[in-house]
């Protein structure tokens, strides 16, 4: 498990290295332009870690890793991911309060990433932040687990969430963060952050389902 | 994208500090990776820890050293320092007296100096914060507290800096801290953008005849897009703005700075500073202390914001303070 | 054309000047109506009288003060100062103990001074003259006399201005200025061009991944063109193009400056200051003093030079000396 | 007389306005750019204070007074145009030494002129300065005189002398000033100082055929 979360881990932080450019644009279309070259940093911090973790490390030890790897970022996307991955890493770590299937514990990891996220931003949906990417994302499991489908199903089903999520939010208008002094002008292009995590999921979604299949 | 003499973008941040630390090593040192610390101060006083991200050089590194800031958390380019480095420059600045935080009010830096202050309370360590809210452009007058922090953090760090240097209590230099940010109004213009290096893009677009007025430092795109315009009328602009967000406009004695952001001519500052002081003096205000130059800029962007602090006998005594910092002499 | 913060090009000079004196009225004066001269030193010394062109700034005009020049001459954009202006500023400068000028190895400076240095002469104000002739792209070392003047200007003013604020005499202050002219050695690049405002017309044209190696104070063309380079490769070029021209490379004392020519960020500025400390010490050298920032540039122009001062025990205490000059403290 | 001349100063003195874009590229290729201006500066200078001349100004006062003026611009060119134009003043003030016909008067004036600059810069021909467009004055006007042609025709080879002079140094490297640093790279385009001489020197001669076409 901790070898399928390593490898979707990495297949992460290379999505993420692949958009910089496209990141730093929407960036700086609305905010500091900074958003690619941070969250690239932010990958090379997870690589650097994940190299040096001990074999033995546990699914919560790794997600706490990158938590730790991304609070070295800094930014505003810093403390937003690292508190997020940190609740995730309690939370897959507490077995005895984890829900039973592997559907379930899935809505249940993007459930305390929004409440981690939304606790330390404060942002709602609508406000042009990852928040509008995270949160489909949530409703799609949530909706998942109610139609037991089953874990493959699912996950394309977020990744396609965060993604139309993402989309989304080049109709918005910031009111949160940088951007949010534009007022109507930060209309039309997508937000850096949204789009950098529905890159994320996407990548981490594949590389499951790449997994499944190659075990098969 | 733009030219640089830089070496690999993701190095660029650890080369600058390893320069800086070099070349200032009479008034600052380095601690740990990315915190800029002020050779130790002879006796016990208040810490005043200032940071922000990268890109902004001579800020905020420059502005540690005796009478200002005893240190600097450093982040990458435009982007908060985490919170590791902000509880380690408030370590290096804590010297049992307690710590001000003061930084421009950006959600990353609050977000990121928030979690280091809890951190170093658990410590043991008094810490207070104070955010820099100078710039009229970022939100309406009403809605001051969402207010980002511009050059005037430059003013704001002088007058606390020195309030702490001269041996004042916790709640006084908080005290001058608020007072000097409540007095402090800027407002800048680009006339080209900046870019991040590595990201490959720049910061906004702009044709060779329309300038960006009312900008954040980071190259955010600002209130309007205009035509360009003189430095009288950009100064008129910046100046009636400022003016008109103060209670009243006239009968201040004012400090006056004049910021380039990276890629302007100082012959232009020193034009722009001339401009903004008539306007200043026509609305029936007088300038009795000025500074010129880069204080806080925006990489290469082209461009300058005007700040203007009202001054009582208390702040323009701090301005007058002497300093030795690694980038600001008086 | 480059987008600029001024009024009327044919104002802009007397634009900048107005606002410098406002803006530094603690420590320089306006005489007549282009000569900036310190606020009356406390006793005769000799006088030290620095100039040139505009569009340098904060060159020539910050380098006034205590510690440093007595004057400064001020010519139009990047042209020489007028022989009355050059007049005016030695009589400003002169105590009674004589005149030491120091200003650039450029053909129109020489005229306009040498005019007004025949006339103060006849005055009976004893005037010698010492040329910067730092840059070492300008000329082969066998032509030294043919090099022009660049940021080394700025060092030499230092130990130069010390020298006389200590009261030495004009035989000791002039032979200073030579000692330390002899000990200096500069180069720089050019990453993008800048424009005369009025002409209309960038003084080159770089295309994207170009710079140019070598050029002058005022964005003449240099020795070549070349492939951007990073901030390492660059160094290793200035530092090694000065040291080849050293009598020997290695084992020296040296003070390091780094200046930005305009319009390259302070980030770049830092990062190549570490770049050419490094490139240095690996040629067996020893940086002991550093300068790093905007000292004398060439309006918005992208770019930067290293110059290396080779230091015995007196240029480096010269160099310590304190000085409050209106842009230049210590 | 001194009608006559003030037209053609204020003649020159628009040429060189309407051509400080030209000036300013060309010293901008191998110079510093700031001939344009430099020029146009003088320009200004010149027009003040020809304004503030007596009425009873002679042809000599009004010479010294545009010496004056181009001495208060400074740079390479104002003391060089300084020092010809004073030493002009005091060959045109001289009446006892001044030779009989008016072309041998205006080939001696272009002489010391010629002397002058030279004293003070010490350039010699070929080494891509205004001397390139002055020194092919004096030649044309010395065989003017020799053949003994008249004013008019003196003057109209004069100006286009002056011309083919500063163009031909399109192919001169330059070996005095800031452009000699350049070496072979200063190859190609005419010297603006040069460029200068000979649109100045077509101005004052179109002024004064145009006058003397119109005192007919
Ligand atoms: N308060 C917040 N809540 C949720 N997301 C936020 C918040 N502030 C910023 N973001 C997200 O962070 C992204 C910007 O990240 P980044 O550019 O790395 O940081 P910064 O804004 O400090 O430059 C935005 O596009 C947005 O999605
Ligand atoms: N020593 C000299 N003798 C004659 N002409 C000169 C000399 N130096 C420069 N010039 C002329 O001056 C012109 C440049 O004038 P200008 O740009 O006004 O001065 P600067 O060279 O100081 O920038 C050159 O093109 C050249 O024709
Ligand atoms: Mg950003
Ligand atoms: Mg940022
Ligand atoms: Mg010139
Ligand atoms: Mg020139």
């Amino acid at each position: 498990m901790s070898d399928g979360l390593s490898a979707a881990i990495l297949a992460a932080a290379d999505s993420v290295d692949a958009a910089r450019q496209e990141l730093g644009r929407l960036d700086g279309a609305a905010g500091d332009g900074d958003h690619g070259m941070t969250m690239s940093i932010g990958a090379r911090n997870v690589r650097r870690r994940l190299r040096a973790a001990p074999p033995a490390a546990s699914p919560a030890d790794l997600l706490r890793l990158v938590a730790q790897a991304m609070a070295d970022v800094g930014g505003a996307i810093g403390p937003l991911y690292s508190a997020a991955l940190t609740a995730v890493a309690t939370e897959v770590g507490s077995a005895a309060t984890n829900p039973a299937g592997d559907v379930a514990r899935l809505r249940r990891a993007a459930e305390v990433a929004e409440d981690a996220i939304v606790g330390l931003g404060h942002a709602g949906p609508g406000d042009k932040t990852v928040i509008d990417a995270l949160h489909p994302v949530v409703e799609s499991l949530r909706g998942a687990e109610a139609r037991s489908s089953g874990l493959p199903a699912a996950i394309e089903a977020a990744a396609e969430a965060a993604e139309t999520g993402a989309a989304s939010t080049a109709d918005m208008v910031a009111r949160i963060g940088r951007a949010s002094r534009l007022g109507e002008r930060s209309r039309g292009l997508p937000d850096a952050g949204a789009t950098s995590f529905a890159i994320i999921v996407r990548a981490v979604a594949d590389a499951h389902l790449r997994a499944r299949t190659g075990n098969r | 994208m733009l030219k640089k003499l830089i070496n690999d973008p993701f190095d660029a941040v650890d080369e600058m500090l390893d320069g800086f630390v070099a070349a200032h090593a009479d008034r600052v040192r380095l601690v740990g990776e990315r915190v800029v610390a002020r050779i130790a101060p002879d006796r016990a006083k208040v810490g005043l820890v200032i940071g922000g991200g990268s890109g902004h050089e001579p800020a905020f590194v420059g502005y540690v050293g005796h009478g200002l800031a005893d240190a600097a958390a450093v982040g990458n380019i435009f982007a908060a320092p985490s919170p590791d480095n902000c509880l380690e420059a408030i370590r290096a600045a804590s010297a049992g007296m307690g710590v001000l935080l003061v930084y421009g009010n950006y959600a990353g830096d609050i977000m990121n100096f928030g979690i280091a202050a809890e951190r170093a309370a658990a410590e043991g360590i008094e810490v207070r914060t104070v955010l820099v809210t100078d710039d009229v452009a970022s939100a309406p007058n009403a809605e001051m507290e969402r207010r980002r922090g511009i050059a005037g953090d430059v003013v704001v760090f002088k007058c606390t800096g020195a309030m702490a240097e001269r041996g004042a209590m916790l709640d006084d230099v908080e005290r001058v801290a608020r007072a000097v940010n409540a007095a402090t109004r800027s407002m800048g213009v680009a006339l080209s953008p900046c870019e991040v290096p590595g990201a490959g893009r720049l910061s906004f677009e702009l044709s060779d005849d329309e300038i960006e007025i009312g900008l954040g430092l980071h190259g955010e795109p600002g209130m309007r897009r205009g035509p360009l315009l003189t430095a009288d009328e950009t100064a008129e602009i910046l100046v009636q703005t400022i003016l008109a967000d103060l209670p009243k406009p006239s009968g201040h004695e004012v400090a006056l700075l004049v910021n380039g952001l990276g890629a302007t001519a100082q012959l232009d500052l020193y034009i722009l500073y001339r401009a903004a002081r008539l306007a200043l003096e026509r609305a029936g205000n007088v300038v009795i202390r000025s500074m010129v130059g880069e204080f806080i800029t925006s990489l290469e962007m082209a461009g300058a914001s005007v700040t203007v602090t009202l001054l009582d006998d208390e702040l323009r005594d701090l301005l007058d303070d002497p300093a030795r910092a690694a980038r600001f002499d008086r």
